[in-house]
């Protein structure tokens, strides 16, 4: 067996490279087995050890004194005051949802949920920013239609509403769909658990459902023995992860429950690389070793191979450390939730991984449970700017063809409450503000008596491939104050942010510097925000026939809103407001790089983002947070994609009711992203003290007109019925999602 | 041309893991009914054709069911047809 | 004197907490009915909340009517006292039986959590009493299964003994003459889609549901056929 | 003591709406599948049991379908059994 292993095809296969390998053979000082080999590659994979990413990761900025875990545990927490806490964590679940649509997500929103429970936190809020091929691709669309069914079906069963999100549909992501998803949940500040096992002699606890062969993956070419080719290996094919809210619902309440009562000593739950990953970690967190009896594990398959049972990534598992005096309550807290409980392992002082045939039975496997996450390789690959940058960034996007302005707008509208009307985003009585508004607001409710704070969370996530694929720096600054105007729309001042960063293939130098990029210009927003990084995730990889997606970081903000009597106004606008756009000034020739016109209309890649002010959008955040919080507008907005033309279009559609306006005389003041600015609908005889305030504060303003009547019209380029404006906004996706999707 | 009625059976590939079948299983005996295992629970899609002849049906059906009445990463599909 | 609601629990039901959390702001009292337990103990009331009772497998309702709890329940229903199905709690009622027809898959075949415009139509029933034929009420829905049918028969005698409760104005799940409520003939027995319990605030955008749970605290709720 | 095999097939009765079904046979048109009518979705359940002979088998999954595997408000069943 072991000169197979020795044999490069084997650990390529498992794909270890040649140092990498070599490497475990000295932290072991001999040749690994199939087991060890398997357990390394897993934990080795770029999915659990970012080995490409770690060295740009640790650029971002992680501390503020609100923070009380910042990166590297299962979740960021922060401390909302009143002695509650918060967690939060963003995760991908990409390359799933490209097979499977519905349980890639469905799992996606599973995995998450336990991130968030393992802190001893009850998940409150799920959102789910999406991206997806062009709707008019029919395999694009049955991805679309089975990821919303699967967060609608997990999400809503398991009993956590989903509370916004985003949805993007875009050429580059034909083949290779990013579904990311971002949980929340909130515990008493004092209960805050760490996933760690330490303790000689405490057991480890695996709660939840049987194991099966599902998610293997890559490993499973150890299930052909000898890697003999033409052997016949379709039954033990690697397959598809299902998820089961119903199990999840249970083992969260048993979990919260068994924590609540203090019985836990550690906790962690399993997601990649399974069972190696969740007893490796926690032991070397604790300082300690572990022994792990292969055989007390529950299967739903029999006959199963230690390697396999050692990499499933069957959902719905958790480990729990306990002490062995407590194990009788944690079985019957079990027992009543009817969760399955096999104690499989037990915390050892000798800092091993053993893995173990029989409690006290043979050991398979041995390994120094800290090698398997320290001594990960770590990669400092090339990065490379595109040799066209230069040449690209001097192209004028904005140049395009004379297009007819009002198409234009129309074809920029999309109400999206046919995806979110499919998610349960009311559930636990929190939701003021829901999806379909700028920011999400939620009630903060104290988690030990359910009382009110009168104060709020809001929160937001934001992508945008477009901005970043034209300048990845500039563009993830750019979307990172996004999600802050975002959550200053409904009244909160950011407070934290989590990040999923989408990439392409890391062994392509340019998407390394996207990268690189987007995390130097995410550390300095995050800064300027004073919103640090808490948590966060990488997908790499994320191409289609060697075709790297755009780079598609994605950030999640949550925020506090101090003072909670009355819901904020929302985008609506009613008769007889003024209409005011607040932030960074826009110059008349301003660049429309990036931006969704230049994209989908003027067909244009090429150019360079408009100048962004990083510190004016830190002040008209803070300053219409403040506006909202003290209710003195009657309506608000942030101004995003499609730029002024389709915020304002926006308002009106969302307020039933029409504007006029002045001062946008061409495309490019109609539909150029400038970031940072928000339009605000203002009664009459409010308007002098606020534009007073508005100069104190150091925030540009500038009056576009007024609301009232039935049309939608700017100056002498734009004048649409509010009902051909509506109705256009409201037809795009049911048109699209409604006509049946095929899966190939 | 006639009409043919087609059954088209669809359910979670062995392997695949089955949540509901497996609750559905776990709950019978509560009900009263010992001794069932290997409980799955899949699809029936019941539809009538209008075709020439039978390969013709039977050639629309393995395509309709390959690209949209199941995922066959994770479901298997099963086709009877009759002459009606 | 603050009335005592018992609000059932099943595995994978997940609106309990809410509920209890509106009855107590109410004034009521609320305590967790386990599924496993044969009585409902000292409760005046019954509420069957939402959720996902048994991960709604098989069909929703369909093993969550063969608890221990509802065995109590019918009992408790068979000698007058009122029981409030909402949402899963309906499906799970028409499942037992204690309330007729069934619940099947809405129209779009999608889920759906969007606000409701409700019309009070029979005012006859333990809820209904509270409220003025006709009243318009604001209350979300947030289902799959929320379709109800049942037999021409039966939509007869639905009709004919003031049975239906709850109409939506613009139908969302197809649902036979639009009913997104009903009682039993009794009345006692009231199961409804929306979720009273989320219209229950200024800050959610609707105070109607609190009417809604409110009416189970009023009169000698035992004896109100 | 034999293992039987056991298919359930639950569908919507006859005069009873099937929105499922009807929005499958809505979407087909559209992804190339003309000529299809009258699809209805139902669910299939297969599952195991252990007993001594047919109709033992036959009564316990009688009394399951009708019991507990159909609502018989808007389902109907039909079983087949097969010894294994
Ligand atoms: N996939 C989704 N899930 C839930 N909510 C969504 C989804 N997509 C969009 N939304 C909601 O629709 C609203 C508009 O989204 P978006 O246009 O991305 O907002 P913004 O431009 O303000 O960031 C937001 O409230 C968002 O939460
Ligand atoms: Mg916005």
């Amino acid at each position: 067996m072991s000169e197979s292993l020795q044999n490069p095809s084997v650990y390529r296969a498992l794909g270890l490279s040649d140092e990498e390998y070599n490497r475990i053979e000295t932290l072991l000082g001999r040749i690994p087995n199939h087991l060890e080999l398997a357990m390394y590659s897993v934990m080795w994979s770029e999915h659990c050890s970012y080995k490409s990413s770690k060295v740009h990761l640790k650029r971002l900025p992680t501390e503020a004194p609100w923070v009380l875990v910042g990166p590297g545990e299962n979740a960021g927490v922060i401390d909302v005051g009143d002695g509650i806490a918060v967690a939060i964590r963003i995760e991908s679940h990409n390359h799933p949802s490209a097979i499977e649509p519905y349980q890639g997500a469905a799992t996606g929103v599973g995995g998450i949920l336990r991130d968030i429970f393992t802190m001893g936190a009850r998940p409150i809020a799920v959102m789910d920013p999406l991206r997806f091929g062009p709707l008019d691709d029919p395999h694009s669309r049955w991805i679309a239609e089975g990821v919303i069914s699967g967060v609608s079906g997990y999400g809503n069963s398991v009993g956590v509403p989903t509370v916004g999100g985003e949805i993007v549909f875009d050429e580059t992501y034909r083949g290779n769909p990013l579904v990311n998803v971002l949980a929340m949940g909130v515990l008493p500040a004092e209960r805050l658990v760490l996933g760690q096992a330490s303790g000689m002699g405490n057991l480890a606890v695996l709660l939840g459902s049987a194991t099966g062969r599902d998610g293997i993956g890559g490993v499973s070419v150890l299930a052909s023995a000898g890697f003999d080719e033409n052997t016949d290996s379709s039954d033990k094919r690697p397959s598809v992860q299902v998820g089961d809210p119903f199990e999840e619902k249970r083992l969260l309440e048993a979990c919260l429950e068994l924590l609540e009562a203090g019985l836990a000593v550690g906790i962690q739950d399993l997601g990649g690389a399974g069972l190696t990953c969740a007893t490796s970690e926690t032991a070397s967190r604790g300082g300690a070793g572990m022994d792990v009896d292969i055989r007390a594990v529950s299967l739903r398959e029999v006959d199963m191979e230690p390697f396999e049972i050692m990499t499933s990534e069957s959902q719905e598992r958790m480990l729990v450390i306990v002490e062995p005096c407590n194990l009788a309550k944690v079985l019957e807290i079990s027992d009543r939730w009817e969760v399955i409980a096999d104690v499989v392992g037990k915390v050892t002082g000798d800092g091993q991984l053993k893995i173990r045939d029989g409690f006290d039975g043979p050991v398979i496997a041995d390994i120094p449970a800290a090698t398997l996450h320290d001594d990960a390789p770590e990669y400092e690959r090339p990065l490379e700017r595109p040799i066209d940058w230069f040449e690209r960034q001097r192209v004028d996007a904005g140049l395009a063809k004379n297009s007819d302005y009002e198409s234009d707008l129309l074809f920029m509208l999309r109400d999206s409450s046919w995806v979110y009307r499919q998610y349960d985003h009311q559930l636990f009585l929190n939701t003021v503000v829901g999806p379909g508004d700028d920011g999400t607001l939620l009630r903060l409710r104290d988690p030990r008596t359910g009382r009110e704070t009168g104060r709020g969370l809001g929160m937001s996530t934001d992508g945008n491939h477009r901005w970043c694929c034209v300048d990845p720096r500039a563009g993830t600054k750019m979307l990172v104050a996004e999600a802050v105007m975002n959550i200053a729309c409904v009244g909160a001042n950011p407070m934290a942010t989590v990040n999923c960063l989408n990439f392409g293939n890391p062994e392509h130098p340019v998407v390394m510097w996207q990268m690189s990029e987007a995390v130097d210009g995410m550390a300095e927003a995050c800064i300027a925000f004073s919103a640090p990084i808490v948590g966060g995730n990488v997908s790499l990889y994320n191409e289609t026939n060697g075709v790297d997606i755009a780079p598609t970081p994605v950030v999640g903000v949550i925020g506090m809103h101090p003072s909670l009597n009355t819901p904020p106004p929302g985008m609506g606008i009613r008769n007889g407001l003024t209409i005011i756009v607040l932030g960074q000034v826009v110059e008349k020739n301003v660049a429309m790089g990036g931006s969704r016109w230049a994209w989908d209309i003027a067909d244009c890649r090429d150019g360079c983002l408009p100048e962004f002010d990083l510190d004016q959008a830190v002040k008209t955040a803070s300053f219409v947070a403040g506006l909202v919080q003290k209710n003195s507008v009657s309506a608000v907005h942030d101004v995003g994609e499609g730029g002024l033309a389709v915020a304002l279009s926006e308002m009106a559609i969302r307020g039933a009711t029409g504007m006029t306006l002045d001062g946008l005389s061409d495309h490019r003041l109609l539909f150029n992203e400038t970031g940072g600015r928000v339009v605000i609908g203002v009664e009459t005889e409010k308007v002098n003290d606020l534009l007073e305030e508005a100069k104190a504060a150091g925030v540009p303003v500038e009056t576009l007109g007024f609301s009232g009547g039935m049309k939608f019209t700017i100056g002498d380029v734009i004048d649409i019925g509010l009902d051909e404006l509506t109705e256009a906004w409201r037809t795009e996706l049911p048109d699209a999602l409604g006509q049946g999707t095929v899966s190939a | 041309m006639t009409i043919w009625r087609v059954k088209v059976e669809v359910s979670p590939r062995s392997g695949i893991a089955d949540p509901a079948g497996a609750t559905i299983e776990r709950s019978l005996p509560a009900l009263g009914f010992e001794n069932v295992q290997n409980v799955r629970l899949g699809k029936l899609i019941c539809l009538e054709i209008e075709a020439e002849n039978r390969e013709e049906v039977e050639k629309l059906v393995a395509d309709m069911s390959e690209r949209f009445l199941t995922n066959p990463v994770i479901e298997d599909s099963y086709v009877e047809i009759f002459e009606s | 004197m603050s009335r005592h609601i018992g609000v059932v629990q099943f595995p994978g039901t997940n609106c309990e907490q809410d509920s209890i959390d509106t009855i107590k702001n109410l004034g009521g009292q609320a305590e967790i009915l386990w599924h496993g337990s044969d009585t409902v103990g000292s409760v005046e009331a019954i509420v069957i909340p939402g959720g996902f009772a048994h991960g709604d497998y098989l069909r929703c309702g369909a093993i969550a009517r063969f608890s221990p709890i509802m065995t109590a329940i019918s009992r408790f229903a068979n000698s007058g006292g009122v029981v409030l199905g909402i949402c899963n709690g309906f499906q799970v009622l028409t499942e037992t039986g204690l309330l007729p027809g069934a619940l099947q898959k809405n129209v779009g075949l999608k889920f759906l959590c969007q606000m409701e415009s409700l019309i009070v139509d029979s005012t006859s029933s333990a809820i209904g009493k509270s409220f003025k034929s006709g009243e318009q009420l604001q209350i979300p829905i947030n289902h799959f299964e929320g379709n109800y049918v049942c037999s021409p028969e039966v939509m007869c005698e639905l009709e004919a003994n003031g049975q239906i409760f709850l109409r939506y104005e613009s139908n969302p799940n197809g649902s036979i003459g639009s009913i997104a409520g009903i009682s039993n003939k009794e009345g006692n027995i009231v199961g409804m889609m929306p979720h009273p319990e989320r219209a229950t605030s200024v800050l959610l955008g609707s105070m109607d549901g609190n009417r809604i749970l409110s009416a189970l605290f009023e009169g000698n709720v035992k004896n109100n056929s």
